[in-house]
């Protein structure tokens, strides 16, 4: 354990900030523009877990790749995928980052590494092996990161994704993230396993469980696990411990979650609080430093939205572009 | 007596019915219940498409949420299925088959044959399908055409809600694996539903409406813009027969070449993709069996030969239209 | 653990050893005359793994359900499949358990409990689990045994069934059979955990490793698993460490192997050897108890191939049959 | 300079010809290399069929066996596909697709298109189809109208040792996922085949035998036996045009147009079931571009619907016989 309570440059502090409160408030502004009516499609928002996924991405390279979740807009831009596009996309532009062809659960950006958001849950494991695995063939020290919801923890795609790994000696991370939830499904009902070290024992790999909404928690934990994967030592399990501040989707009632149960992590679980004050605390940053941030963003996501309701449309002549690089 | 119902409220009346009725029916799926071990609601869900709500109540235990493992799940309604229960598993999406397909196409599905005929395997795996809400690649698949391919198992296909509910309870009592592909924006469709149980045989399609002219053929969602297409060419005087299939395996091809021998020209009508599909099935069954009946070239309305876009500007143009319906039927009788 | 090393009846014994001996028998018959090439298809034998067989099933009820794979063989004679019909099943004829439509890798007959030998791996692992869960709504104690090699212990399927029937809590018992190897891949590098111990306990599930040369050891681990689950107490895993005598399957070359691995096994560690030298050192069985049996099963092993080879062959109109109930 | 080889030797050295010249091409699969960790042989099995077998010594570990886990390992080649690799992946036998279907057709086949056209994903899956061995029902399977139903995916099925080189160095150079289906009871077959690297395009049809009275469309195994046919009726002066399609999809359905439209007569032999297959697909096509040139009603000549039964005495009665063949040509001349 590191004994400075914050142990990033101010720098990095100011871009993990960055990286988080993007994140908040991308998902906030999501949130409002879908009860308008406007957006398309089903929308999974990510506020609330941003910690994890700003506490991976902040060890990451550009050249690692990453395998998301239908949950995948905080990945995204953490792995530095460009808010503008993304906004578009889920308005189903065609300046959106994929065309608008994708939509929220299928946002990717190749030359960013993130090999994309997915439908399919489990299903992005495979893949973040196979970017660990040319990392091998490449040598090139980067590692692939696929990323998992305690529900897809049960899928079979994702399980064998672990052997394979664990027997490929790949440098592959596999991070769950535990929300609790699995659309309405208890975690504690649906994973048999109290623990996530012990299903990564099970397959013969370190496993390690953080407070996912502690940044600095996940940063350290999952620096140590990236390091050793990328200097040879394989793959590993990170469990972040988390909570979602919406629904499943925009648009669940979210009757199976206990009274006031949203308006107590609200207050009292919010990783972007706790950042804040861990950074304020330590004299890391000042409030300024956050005000201006926040000012940058709040400037930047409403000029996203604006000029993604005024994006042009796709026209007929799109549908069949795509399918095939030649045929 | 019948009532206005929704196909929701069919599906959902199907259910409570049978499992009144026989104990050994079992509904099993991710969070067909919902909220089990949380501290919500007990069925706060009641399946992604609020289906089951109510039934846990009535049925506690005989309905059971899921982990998120499609495989062992469906193999284990298909286990149980040849072990004295009637199972009933979601797949939530058809989209999903790709990860539990053995289970269906490889287990459930060749039992029977393979065991020399001494297996039943009364299993339904209730399921959902087709574009329209702009759910994007992953969740709005057709994909009736492989299912459609493999022996053994049975496709169903409902547009209405007194099929729904009918072909639910023949489903269930059926002794083979039957797939029930319910399309995603027919459940809230209203029609008139007999209270009483019913079952609907399997391989009866229904003609929809009736004419001379032109055979249109479909299912599901389509078979609904196929009658409006049909409506509408009725006013300039141009009588189609549409048929409702209702179940793609088995099918009642009698009908439609019973059909095609008076009109002399077909339609068919099929949301999935175009290469070996139910239209393409439908297509070479018809050019094989009543080819001296065709007067004109058979007409395939699909989707393109791509996968669904997200964009709804896209999602439309995708999507088999009546205009599109009704351009084919106009072209058949331009030859 | 019991003080008695041969803790079963006389009966059971001699239950026992019929168990392991007609299935040691079947499978060098069918070796040898799959040679002659008169045996069609893909033949995997069970000889040398006897002990784990007869060990479970010696626990099991008529009204217990196994799913088995495609070394299926000695599963079904052990759960009580009518050896006769499994030999003309072999050669594809009309009186063959299945009719001749299943062969080798699908003798299935459900009156015994048998769910059928299965030709893809790690497939049976849900069906057990259907069993166990049927067995929870008739509430007669039966269990549900699934049975695997190492190598399906990596799929996909096998591994979500140990989450769900300990989510379920049904009477599911999951049997690693761990002969070394999945075809020519050596267990050693394709599982990537030491002890399937381990791997139960990723599942929450407890799990116990024996030497499944041992018919004892098997049957008392496998006897407080399956008495735990007919009595609510939830699924565990068995894994029985064994060899087999022969290739993956017939006409495997088996170049993988070491050196006198084969010879070494067949003298030191027979399982059959094994038992014979437990019951009559501890006085529970004579020799001349075990050539009486010898007799008769020899006697039906014969009867069973020259019946089969004789047995009338299936005719084009069988072709068309038992699809489905009703079309 | 072309020498006479198998289908497995053009196989093996279409893999080490482009490992030589491409080193981003890397193999792997259950037991390809065998015996990795084992104490025997280095490369004891080299695949299910010995087609690897060498390559082990010469490239090493771009060799890799895999884990009984498909699911996991051809996700993790298309994976590396999209990052810079060009793997090649096996599916042992076709039947198991069930339990890796979604990498295929949600994954690799749809990354292109929900990504905007910003993927490529150069992975080649290789896998072994077809029945006559008595391997039964989960290892006889043909299948391929599965993966020609959906979008996005190349599906590739050749005949000779000459496709078979030629058509898998186009599919390792191809940008887009392909699916490889070699019959199992082709590997054998042997012929001329060039030392050097060649590719031949997709969706180039090849007319096998030269005839006016009626067109036969096949693929793979059932090419040979379409020639076979068309050999016979020969001698009784019927003179059959028989193609083989070397590719599903892409498939040239100009090749199949133009000869229709010459010959009026359209046999589709296919070993795969007959619902939503190839020989329904192409009978729907040509039923709709082609239908003024025809003659006589399309046949099929297709496995029944039912799944491949162990018995050899049964097999034989269930893939496409010459004699059935024949049978359905004499048919459509009859008309
Ligand atoms: C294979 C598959 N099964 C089911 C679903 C439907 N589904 C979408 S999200 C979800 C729950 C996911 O829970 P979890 O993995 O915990 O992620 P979270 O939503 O909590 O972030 C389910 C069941 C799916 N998309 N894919
Ligand atoms: C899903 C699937 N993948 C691959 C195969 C091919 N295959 C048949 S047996 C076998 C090895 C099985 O090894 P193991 O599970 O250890 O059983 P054993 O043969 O040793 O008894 C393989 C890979 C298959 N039948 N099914
Ligand atoms: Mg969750
Ligand atoms: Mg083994």
């Amino acid at each position: 354990m590191n004994d400075n309570p914050v142990p990033l440059s101010r720098d990095e502090l100011l871009r993990a900030y960055r990286m988080m409160k993007t994140i908040r408030e991308f998902e906030e502004r999501v949130h409002v523009e879908f009860a308008t009516g406007d957006l398309p499609g089903f929308v999974h928002l990510y506020a609330g877990e941003e910690a994890s996924g700003a506490g991976i991405m902040m060890n990451l390279r550009k050249d690692d790749n990453i395998s998301s979740t239908h949950r995948g807009h905080g990945h995204c831009i953490a792995k530095g995928v460009e808010v503008k596009g993304m906004v578009a996309e889920l308005y189903g532009r065609s300046n959106g980052t994929c065309h608008g062809k994708g939509g929220s659960m299928h946002i990717a950006d190749l030359d960013m590494g993130m090999m994309g958001a997915n439908g399919i849950l489990g299903a992005g494991a495979p893949l973040a092996c196979g970017a660990a695995l040319a990392s091998k063939y490449k040598k090139d020290g980067s590692v692939g990161v696929s990323f998992l919801g305690d529900g897809a923890s049960n899928a079979g795609n994702f399980l064998e994704s672990l052997n394979l790994a664990a027997v490929w000696e790949i440098p592959a991370i596999f991070v769950v993230e535990n929300n609790g939830y699995a659309q309405s499904t208890s975690r504690d009902y649906a994973v048999a396993v109290d623990s996530y070290v012990d299903r990564a024992s099970g397959f013969g790999m370190p496993g390690v469980t953080v407070d996912g909404t502690d940044f600095f928690a996940v940063h350290e934990a999952a620096g140590e696990m990236i390091n050793r994967a990328r200097k040879g030592g394989g793959p590993s399990l990170l469990e972040c411990n988390m909570i979602r501040f919406y629904g499943h989707f925009e648009g669940d009632a979210q009757t199976y979650r206990g009274l006031g149960e949203v308006e107590e992590i609200r207050k009292n679980r919010d990783c972007l609080k706790k950042f804040i004050q861990q950074v304020t605390h330590a004299e890391a940053l000042t409030h300024s430093d956050l005000d201006g941030i926040d000012q940058e963003i709040s400037v930047l996501i409403n000029e996203a939205f604006d000029e993604a309701q005024n994006a042009p449309r796709p026209t007929e002549a799109d549908l069949l572009t795509d399918v095939y690089i030649s045929y | 007596m019948a009532r206005n119902i929704t196909i929701r409220e069919a599906i959902r009346e199907a259910f409570d019915q049978e499992m009144e009725r026989d104990p050994t029916v079992i509904l099993m799926g991710e969070d067909i219940v919902g909220g089990t071990g949380s501290p919500g609601e007990d069925d706060a869900w009641g399946g992604a498409m609020g289906i089951y709500k109510g039934l846990f109540g009535k049925y506690g235990n005989r309905l059971l949420d899921t982990p998120l493992s499609e495989s062992a799940f469906i193999g284990a309604a298909i286990g149980a299925a040849t072990c004295g229960m009637r199972p009933v598993a979601e797949l939530m999406f058809i989209d999903f088959l790709g990860v539990c397909f053995d289970q269906i196409y490889n287990q459930a599905a060749k039992f029977r044959y393979m065991f020399g005929g001494k297996a039943e395997t009364p299993v339904v795996i209730r399921t959902m399908y087709g574009a329209g809400i702009s759910a994007a690649s992953q969740h709005s698949q057709t994909l009736t055409p492989i299912f459609t391919h493999i022996p053994g198992i049975k496709v169903v296909c409902p547009s209405t809600p007194y099929d729904a509910k009918g072909l639910m309870i023949q489903s269930i009592r059926d002794n083979d694996p039957v797939i029930f592909c319910e399309h995603k924006n027919t459940y809230s469709i209203v029609g008139d539903v007999p209270e009483e149980l019913y079952t609907i045989p399997f391989a009866e399609a229904n003609i929809v409406h009736e004419g001379d002219d032109v055979t249109i053929v479909s299912y599901g969602l389509m078979a609904h813009r196929a009658v409006e297409a049909a409506k509408q060419l009725a006013k300039d005087g141009v009588e189609c027969e549409v048929i409702d299939l209702r179940t793609l395996s088995p099918i009642d091809m009698e009908t439609v070449i019973e059909s095609v021998e008076n009109t002399g020209k077909l339609v068919v009508v099929d949301e999935a993709n175009p290469r070996c599909s139910i239209a393409s099935d439908i297509s070479a069954t018809v050019a094989q069996q009543a080819f001296k009946a065709l007067k004109a070239p058979i007409e395939m309305v699909t989707s393109p030969h791509t996968p669904v876009p997200f964009s709804p500007d896209l999602e439309k143009f995708y999507i088999p239209s009546t205009e599109k319906i009704i351009n084919s039927v106009q072209k058949t009788l331009s030859n």
